[in-house]
C-alpha cells in the first residue's frame, strides 16, 4: 500500500507544485507530435505482429516470446504517453506497482501449484 | 455392540479417533506438539489480561498512564512464537509433508489399488495377479461398466473391482531396514462426477478426489478392523451419507475375499451392483 | 473554488443550499455518507439476523436429523414447498441454508456491516472531510449491494432454491446441480462484488484526498489505517473472483466448460458438455479472493476495536507504529497465502512449502497487533461500559480463532483436520465471537454520535454475558468433534458414521455418542445465543426513543476527529474548520487539562 | 460544503479525485482481465486439444486499427480542450465514438459468423469416414484430416489427436443461429442438410450432404460449449465489448453535454475528458494483448 509521508505539511500549508507547466499551450502542442507518433508506432507494432504470424518463426516458445514482446512495447507506449503515465504522481505508482505484484502472484503460483506433483492428470485411464 | 468410549477417555486420548497408519502417530505428535504452543501462548497472555484487567480497572486506577508498558516483554514473546512457529514448519511440517505424501514406496513394495469416487458411493479396482490395470477411457464408463475399462485389453482380465462401499486391503507384515512394519497401501483417486474427499480418519489420510485427474496417496495400515472412509468434500444431497467400510484385513482374509470376487466375476472385470 | 489545503471547512456550509430535499432524496436515495452508512447498517443487521436463523434451523436438523422443525418447520414447507416436507429439512435445503448461511455472513452481513457501514459512516468524520470523495459512486455502491442482496434473497423462492454448493461454490459440484440457485447465486454475487469495487474505490480515494489539513499518515486514527487497508484488498482480491464468477455463469447459462474437465459421468452418463476445463481452475480464482476476504471481516473489527480500548482505557494505544505496519502487512501478504485451503486438493512439496511458509509469516503481524492491544491494556484506567466489554472479549476470542489457524495453517496437521468441524470451529472464534463482537461493540460505541442518545447499559450487559457464554458453548465443542474426526456439511449432524447406526457395527472410527451428544448440546447453546439477542434488538429500537441523551458532543470524551462535530452530524459534517495537530490518541497526556486532548484542539495551556 | 480537489489537485499526491479515482479503477480492472487471462493460460496449458486460426486474421487486424485511432482521437480531442478549441474537440470525439461503434459492428459480424457455422461429431469413426468421403472424396479426406490436426495445434506443435474426435465443419442449410444437438432434439428434427467448408486452400463448397439426426453425437455452432476456446474467446472479448459500449456511451455523452460544461466549469470538463480518456485508453490496451493472443497464438 501507497503511502507517502507528508509529515512537512503542517496546518494549511499549501504547496502547489508547479502542475501549469505542462498544461501551457506549448507544451500541450508539443504532446499532440507525441501522440500522433505513438499512433504510428502502434499501427507499425500491429503489422508487425501480424507479419510474423504469416512469416511462421520455427519455434512455439519465440512465436509467444516474440508477439508478447510487440504487444508489451505496445502496450508500454499506451500507458506511458497517451495515459500520461510517464510523468504521473508516485501515488499512482504505487498502486500499480502492488496491482502488478498481486497479478503477477496469481499467474504464477496458480500455474506453478498446477504443476507441482504429485497430481497427475488422467489421460485414458492411466496415471501419467 | 462397539464399546462407546466416555468423554474423560475420549479426552485421555487427546480426542482423536483410533490411530491404524503409520504415519499417523507422526500426524498425532505434530498436532499435540502445536496445541501446546496455543496453549502456552493462550494461559500466558490470558493470565495477563485478567491481571491487567483486575489492576487497571478505573476504580483501582482512576489516572492512566500516558506511557503504558515498558520493557522488552512483548517484543519477546513476539520473537519466541516466530522462533516456535519456524521450527515447527522447517523441523516437522515440511519433512513429514514430503514423507507422507511425496515420497512414494515402489509399487512392487506396496498393495496397489485405484479408488473411484462418484455420487454417493466409492469403488476400488484392484490389478489382479499381474499386477497391472487394465486401460480406462471414462467416455466407456455406463451401467454395465461402471469404471470405464476397455474390455480389450489383456492387462484388464484378471483386474477385480470392489463391490461399491466395501473396499478391503491387506496388512502384510515386512521387515524395512530391518524393523517391523507393514506393507504400505498406495491408492490413485479420481472421481467420475464432482469433486470429493477420501478421508479415513483412523489413517489420518485425507485427499480430494477430482474429476478428470489421478492423484495418488499412500500410507501404512498398522491395524487390522473395519474403519470409517467418509467423504469429507460436499457433493451434493448425498454427501453426508456417501460413506464405505474401509476394512484392513489379515492376509488371509483379504485374499479370501479377492478370490470370492473373482471367482463370482467369472475372472471379468464386474462390478456389484 | 480555490485549492485551498482548507477548503472543505466552510463555515457557512450553511441553511442557504440546504433546501428540505425530501423523504426520498435524504433517506433513499441520499448521497451522505451518514445515510448510506446508516442504510448499510441495518439491511446489513438483517442480513445477520437472517443468516442466523438459517443456520438456527441447520442446528435442528443437525441435532434431530429428521424430527420436523419447531414453530418454522410448518412455515418453511408452505413457502418452500417439499424441500421442507413435513416440517424436516431435506438434504438439498440443507445444502441451501448452508450455503447461503455462508455466503449472507460473509458477504451481505458482516462485509457490509463492518466495511461499508462504519466504514461509511464514521471514517469521512475520522479524516474531517466533508463527504466521501465520490458521493454518487458511494449511492450507486448500495444500490447494486441492495440489488445483490434481493437477488439473494429471492433465490430461496425459485424452484429448486437457493445455491446448495457452499459458500465456496466448487466446480464441477455447482455446474452441476440441475436448478438455477447457483445462477442467482452468481448473479448477486457479481453485483455484490461490483458494489464493493465501488466502494473501494471511494474509500482509498476519500482517505488519499480528503484529510484534513495537518492529518498526515501517522496522525491518522488506527480504525482508519485498518479501513484503508481493508478497501485495497477488496480492490485488488474481488476482481477474479468476479472474473471467475462470470466464467461459472457462462458455463452455467451457455454450456461451456470452464471448470468441468473432459468426461464427466453424472449419475451414470456421459455429462454432455464439451469438457476441457480445469475444477482446480475455480478454486485457485475463489480463494484467490477467499483468503483476503478473511482479512476483510477481520481488519475492520480490529479497528473498531483500537478505537474504543484507546478511549477506555484513557490512554495512547500501545505501538500505534507497529500496527499501521502489520496491517499494511497483512494486507499485503494476504494476497499470498490463499492456496492453505487447498492442501489437500493433490499438493506436492514445493508449493505446499511455499503457502504454509507464507501462512505461518502472515500469522506474524496479527500476532504483533494483537500483542500491541494486550499491552495497551497495561497502566490504563480501564472503564468497563458495553461497548469496552465487546471490545476486551474480543482479545480473547479472536486470539482462540487465531491460534487455532496455526493447527491448519501445516498442511501435515491439516491432513487430519481438513474440512472437519474444527476448521468451523476456528473460523467461528475469529468471525463471530470475534468480528460480531467488535461490531456489536462499534454499535454500542457510534450509537450516541448516530441518534444523540446511549443505548441502555443494563440491556447492554445482559446482552453481553449471554452472548459471551453462548458463543463459547457453541463453538468450543466444535473443535473436540473435529479433532475425533466430525466432517462439515453433514446434513444427518454425522449420524450415518455413528455409532448409533446400526450398520456400524464394529466399526473402530465410528463417531462415539459423545461427539453425537455435543451437536445436541451445541443446538442448545444456539438456542441461548439466540435469546441473547433480544435484549440488543429491543435496545436498537428503544433507545432511539428514550435512551438516555448525551450530555456533549463528544460522550465518550474521545480525541478522534468524529467526536468533534455535533451529535448528530450535520450534512456536511463539521460546522468549524478542522485542523489536525496531533496524533490520534492523545489520552492522559502529562500536563495537559483534560485527561484527552481532541486532534484538531491547538495546543492548550498547561495545566498548573 | 464542497467536496474538495474535483478540480484542482491535492498539493500533496497532485492529483484530483477523479483522477485517482480512475486509477484504482483500473488497478481492479487490471485484476479482473488479469483473472481472465490467468483463466486463459491455464486452460491452454492444460488443453489436450486447443483450436487454432479460427478467427479471421484480417478483419482483427482492422478492429486493431480502429482501436488504436480511436486512442488516438481521444487523446487528441483532450488536447485540443486544453487548447481550447471546442469544435476540434468535437470533431476528434466524435470520430472517437464512430471508431467504438465501428469497433462494435465489426464485432458483432464477427459474432454472426460464428454462431451459424457448426461442427459436427459422429456417433463413431465408421460414421464419420463416411460422411467425409461424402464431402470431399476419397483423397480429400486425408487432406481435411489433415488440415484437423493443423487446426487444433499450435504451428509445429506434435499433434495427437483422438480420431473418434474429428469433426465436420460447415454450415447449416438455412443458416439458422444457435442449433445444437439438444435444440435438434428437442424439435423433433430427423436430418438436416449440412454444407460442409470449402476444402483447406481451396474455394469450392462441396455439395451439400443430408445428415440424419441419428448419426450426430453432437452438433454445436461456433458458441461456448462447443469448446473451451470458444468459450473464453467469447467472454473475454464480450466483456471487452461491454467496456467498449460503456466507454463510448459515457464519452457520448461528454460530447452531447459539451456546450454547457464548457460554459459552466471548462477545467472541470477537461478533467473529466481526461479521465474518460484513461479508460479508453486501457480498452485499448487489453485489446492489445487480446488480438495476439486469441487470433494469432
Ligand atoms: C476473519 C476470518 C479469519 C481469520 C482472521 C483467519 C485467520 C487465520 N486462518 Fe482461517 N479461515 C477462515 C477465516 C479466518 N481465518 C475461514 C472462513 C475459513 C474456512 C473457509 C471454508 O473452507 O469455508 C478458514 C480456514 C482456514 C484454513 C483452511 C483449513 C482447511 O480448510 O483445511 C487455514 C489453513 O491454513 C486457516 C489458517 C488461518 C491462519 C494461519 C490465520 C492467521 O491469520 C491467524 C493469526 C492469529 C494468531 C496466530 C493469533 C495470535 C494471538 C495471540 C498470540 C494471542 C493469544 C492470546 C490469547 C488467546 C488470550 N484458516
Ligand atoms: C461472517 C461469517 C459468519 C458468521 C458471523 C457466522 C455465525 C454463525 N454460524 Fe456460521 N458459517 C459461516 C460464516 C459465518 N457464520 C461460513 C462461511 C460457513 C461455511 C458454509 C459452508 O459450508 O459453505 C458457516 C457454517 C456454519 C456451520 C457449519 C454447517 C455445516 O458445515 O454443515 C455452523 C454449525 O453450527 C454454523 C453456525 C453458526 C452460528 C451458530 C453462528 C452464530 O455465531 C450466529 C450469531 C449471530 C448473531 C449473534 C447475529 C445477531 C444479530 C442480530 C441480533 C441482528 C439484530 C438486528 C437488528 C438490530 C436490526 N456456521
Ligand atoms: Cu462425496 Cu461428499
Ligand atoms: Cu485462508
Amino acid at each position: 500500500m501507497s503511502h507517502d509521508h507528508s509529515h512537512s505539511h503542517g496546518p494549511g500549508q499549501a504547496c502547489d507544485h508547479g502542475h501549469d507547466d505542462h498544461n501551457s499551450p506549448e507544451a500541450i502542442q508539443r504532446t499532440i507530435k507525441k501522440y500522433l507518433m505513438v499512433g504510428g508506432i502502434l499501427f507499425g507494432g500491429t503489422v508487425l505482429t501480424v507479419a510474423m504470424y504469416y512469416v511462421h518463426i520455427p519455434s512455439v516458445a519465440m512465436t509467444i516470446a516474440v508477439a508478447l514482446l510487440i504487444a508489451s512495447v505496445k502496450a508500454a507506449f499506451v500507458a506511458g504517453v497517451f495515459m500520461h503515465l510517464s510523468d504521473e504522481r508516485k501515488m499512482i505508482y504505487g498502486i500499480l506497482l502492488c496491482t502488478v505484484f498481486f497479478l503477477i502472484g496469481l499467474m504464477g503460483l496458480t500455474i506453478w501449484a498446477m504443476h507441482d506433483p504429485p497430481m497427475q492428470t488422467l489421460i485414458d485411464g492411466k496415471p501419467a | 455392540m462397539q464399546p462407546n468410549p466416555s468423554f474423560l477417555e475420549q479426552l485421555k486420548q487427546g480426542f482423536m479417533p483410533i490411530l491404524a497408519s503409520e504415519h499417523g502417530k507422526d500426524v498425532d505428535h505434530f498436532i499435540l506438539l502445536i496445541h501446546w504452543l496455543m496453549a502456552a501462548l493462550f494461559v500466558g497472555w490470558f493470565g495477563y489480561f485478567c491481571y491487567s484487567l483486575l489492576r487497571f480497572r478505573a476504580s483501582a486506577n482512576p489516572k492512566a498512564d500516558y506511557t503504558g508498558a515498558k520493557g522488552k516483554l512483548a517484543n519477546n514473546a513476539e520473537i519466541a512464537v516466530v522462533i516456535v512457529e519456524a521450527i515447527l514448519l522447517v523441523g516437522f511440517a515440511i519433512p513429514l509433508w514430503a514423507k507422507a505424501v511425496e515420497k512414494f514406496p515402489a509399487d512392487k513394495d506396496a498393495t496397489v489399488m485405484r479408488v473411484i469416487a462418484e455420487q454417493f458411493s466409492w469403488q476400488a479396482r484392484y490389478p489382479g495377479k499381474d499386477g497391472v490395470f487394465g486401460k480406462q477411457e471414462m467416455k466407456l464408463i455406463g451401467e454395465k461398466n461402471p469404471l470405464g475399462y476397455v474390455e480389450a485389453d489383456p492387462a484388464g482380465k484378471d483386474d477385480v473391482n470392489s463391490p461399491p462401499k466395501d473396499i478391503h486391503v491387506p496388512l502384510i507384515p515386512i521387515k524395512v531396514d530391518g524393523r517391523d512394519t507393514f506393507k504400505p497401501v498406495i491408492i490413485h483417486l479420481t472421481s467420475k462426477d464432482v469433486i470429493h474427499s477420501f478421508k479415513i480418519t483412523a489413517m489420518r489420510m485425507t485427499q480430494d478426489c477430482i474429476p478428470g485427474m489421478s492423484i495418488p496417496v499412500h500410507f501404512t495400515p498398522t491395524k487390522v478392523g473395519k474403519f470409517t472412509l467418509t467423504c469429507a468434500q460436499l457433493c451434493g444431497n448425498g454427501h453426508a451419507s456417501m460413506n464405505a467400510m474401509f476394512t484392513v484385513d489379515t492376509p488371509e482374509e483379504f485374499e479370501k475375499w479377492l478370490a470370492e470376487k473373482t471367482t463370482k466375476a467369472g475372472g471379468a472385470p464386474q462390478s456389484f451392483e | 473554488m480555490q485549492a485551498k489545503t482548507s477548503t472543505h471547512t466552510q463555515e457557512a456550509h450553511s441553511h442557504e443550499h440546504h433546501h428540505d430535499p425530501g423523504f426520498l432524496r435524504s433517506y433513499v436515495f441520499s448521497t451522505d455518507h451518514k445515510v448510506i452508512g446508516i442504510q448499510y447498517g441495518f439491511t446489513a443487521l438483517a442480513f445477520l439476523f437472517f443468516g442466523f436463523l438459517l443456520m438456527m434451523c441447520m442446528r435442528w436438523q443437525i441435532a434431530k436429523p429428521g424430527v420436523p422443525i419447531p414453530v418454522v418447520g410448518g412455515m418453511l414447507e408452505a413457502m418452500l414447498g417439499d424441500v421442507a416436507k413435513g416440517g424436516v429439512m431435506s438434504p438439498d435445503l440443507y445444502n441451501a441454508f448452508g450455503a447461503m448461511h455462508g455466503t449472507i455472513m460473509v458477504f451481505l452481513a458482516v462485509v457490509p456491516l463492518a466495511f461499508a457501514a462504519f466504514g461509511n459512516y464514521v471514517v469521512p468524520l475520522q479524516i474531517g472531510a466533508v463527504d466521501m470523495a465520490f458521493p454518487r459512486i458511494n449511492m450507486a455502491s448500495y444500490q447494486s449491494f441492495a440489488a445483490g442482496g434481493v437477488v439473494m434473497f429471492v433465490s430461496f423462492f425459485i424452484p429448486g432454491g437457493a445455491a446448495q454448493g457452499g459458500w465456496t461454490s466448487y466446480s464441477p459440484l455447482a455446474s452441476v446441480i440441475p436448478t438455477n440457485g447457483q445462477t442467482f447465486w452468481l448473479i448477486g454475487m457479481v453485483l455484490l462484488i461490483t458494489s464493493s469495487l465501488l466502494g473501494a474505490v471511494n474509500f482509498i480515494a476519500t482517505v488519499i484526498q480528503l484529510r484534513a489539513p495537518g492529518l498526515t499518515w501517522m496522525r491518522m486514527p488506527f480504525f482508519t489505517w485498518a479501513q484503508f487497508v481493508t478497501a485495497f484488498i477488496l480492490l485488488l482480491a474481488f476482481p477474479p473472483l468476479e472474473a471467475a464468477g462470470i466464467l461459472q455463469l457462462v458455463d452455467k447459462v451457455f454450456g461451456s466448460s470452464f471448470f468441468l474437465p473432459s468426461g464427466l459421468v453424472v449419475s451414470g452418463k456421459p455429462y454432455d458438455v464439451s469438457g476441457g476445463g480445469s475444477p482446480l481452475l475455480w478454486q485457485h480464482l475463489f480463494w484467490f479472493l477467499g483468503h483476503p476476504e478473511v482479512y476483510v471481516l477481520i481488519l475492520p473489527a480490529m479497528g473498531v476495536i483500537s478505537e474504543i480500548i484507546a478511549c477506555n482505557t484513557r490512554k495512547p494505544l500501545w505501538g500505534y507504529k507497529s500496527l499501521v505496519y502489520s496491517v499494511l502487512a497483512v494486507g499485503f501478504i494476504s494476497f499470498i497465502v490463499w492456496a492453505h485451503h487447498m492442501y489437500l486438493t493433490g499438493m506436492g512439496t514445493k508449493i505446499s512449502t511455499f503457502f504454509q511458509t507464507t501462512t505461518m509469516i502472515i500469522s506474524i503481524p496479527s500476532v504483533i497487533i494483537l500483542t500491541c492491544l494486550f499491552m495497551s491494556l497495561w497502566g490504563g484506567s480501564i472503564r468497563f461500559n458495553t461497548p469496552m466489554l465487546f471490545s476486551l472479549a474480543f482479545l480473547p476470542m479472536f486470539g482462540i480463532g487465531g491460534l487455532t489457524g496455526l493447527p491448519l495453517g501445516f498442511n501435515f496437521s491439516d491432513l487430519h483436520l481438513h474440512d472437519s468441524y474444527y476448521v468451523i470451529a476456528h473460523f467461528h472464534y475469529v468471525v463471530a465471537p470475534g468480528t460480531i463482537f467488535a461490531l456489536f461493540a462499534g454499535i454500542y460505541f457510534w450509537y450516541p454520535k448516530m441518534t444523540g442518545r446511549y443505548m441502555n447499559e443494563t440491556l447492554g450487559k445482559t446482552h453481553f454475558w449471554l452472548s459471551l457464554i453462548g458463543m463459547n458453548l457453541v463453538f468450543m465443542p466444535m473443535f473436540f468433534q473435529g479433532l475425533y474426526g466430525m466432517s462439515r456439511r453433514m446434513s444427518d449432524g454425522g449420524a450415518t458414521y455413528a455409532l448409533t447406526n446400526p450398520a456400524n457395527e464394529g466399526v473402530v472410527t465410528a463417531l462415539t455418542s459423545t461427539v453425537i451428544k455435543l451437536n445436541v448440546f451445541i443446538t442448545h447453546a444456539a438456542v441461548l445465543l439466540l435469546i441473547a439477542q433480544i435484549p440488543f434488538i429491543i435496545n436498537v429500537f428503544m433507545s432511539m426513543f428514550n435512551g438516555k441523551k448525551v450530555e456533549s458532543d463528544n460522550p465518550w470524551q474521545a480525541t478522534t476527529l468524529d467526536w468533534q462535530t455535533p451529535t448528530p452530524p450535520p450534512h456536511g459534517n463539521f460546522t468549524k474548520e478542522i485542523v489536525v495537530y496531533r496524533g490520534p490518541y492523545e489520552y492522559s497526556v502529562p500536563g495537559h487539562p483534560a485527561d484527552f486532548t481532541p486532534q484538531n484542539m491547538p495546543d492548550p495551556k498547561p495545566a498548573k | 460544503m464542497e467536496i474538495p480537489y474535483t478540480v484542482k489537485p491535492r498539493p500533496d499526491t497532485g492529483l484530483y479525485n477523479a483522477k485517482l479515482g480512475i486509477w484504482l479503477f483500473l488497478a481492479s480492472e487490471v485484476m479482473l482481465f488479469g483473472g481472465l487471462f490467468s483463466a486463459y493460460i491455464l486452460l491452454r496449458v492444460g488443453a489436450d486439444l486447443w483450436p487454432h486460426g479460427m478467427l479471421s486474421i484480417p478483419i482483427g487486424t482492422f478492429n486493431t486499427f480502429v482501436l488504436i485511432a480511436s486512442s488516438v482521437t481521444v487523446v487528441m480531442s483532450w488536447a485540443s480542450l486544453k487548447l481550447g478549441k471546442l469544435a476540434s474537440f468535437k470533431l476528434y470525439m466524435t470520430l472517437t465514438i464512430a471508431c467504438a461503434f465501428g469497433f462494435l459492428g465489426v464485432k458483432s459480424y464477427e459474432y454472426y459468423v460464428k454462431f451459424t457455422h457448426y461442427d459436427v461429431w459422429f456417433k463413431d469413426d465408421a460414421t464419420a469416414q463416411k460422411y467425409f468421403t461424402a464431402a470431399y472424396g476419397e483423397k480429400g479426406e486425408a487432406d481435411v484430416r489433415k488440415h484437423f490436426v493443423e487446426r487444433f495445434h499450435l504451428h509445429n506443435t506434435k499433434a495427437t489427436y483422438d480420431p473418434h474426435e474429428i469433426q465436420l465443419a460447415g454450415h447449416i442449410q438455412g443458416n439458422p443461429l444457435f442449433a445444437s444437438h439438444k435444440t435438434l432434439a428437442k424439435a423433433k428434427t430427423e436430418k438436416i442438410m449440412f454444407e460442409p467448408d470449402p476444402k483447406f486452400g481451396s474455394h469450392d463448397h462441396p455439395k451439400a450432404i443430408e445428415i440424419p439426426v441419428s448419426d450426430v453425437k453432437r452438433l454445436s455452432a461456433y458458441v461456448p460449449a462447443h469448446s473451451t476456446y470458444f468459450a473464453i474467446y467469447f467472454t473475454i472479448t464480450a466483456l471487452h465489448g461491454l467496456h467498449v459500449l460503456g466507454g463510448a456511451l459515457v464519452l457520448g455523452y461528454f460530447l452531447v453535454t459539451a456546450d454547457k460544461w464548457w460554459k459552466k466549469a471548462p477545467e472541470q470538463f477537461a478533467n473529466r475528458i481526461e479521465v474518460g480518456g484513461l479508460f479508453w485508453h486501457f480498452v485499448d490496451l487489453v485489446w492489445i494483448f487480446l488480438f495476439p493472443i486469441i487470433y494469432l497464438l
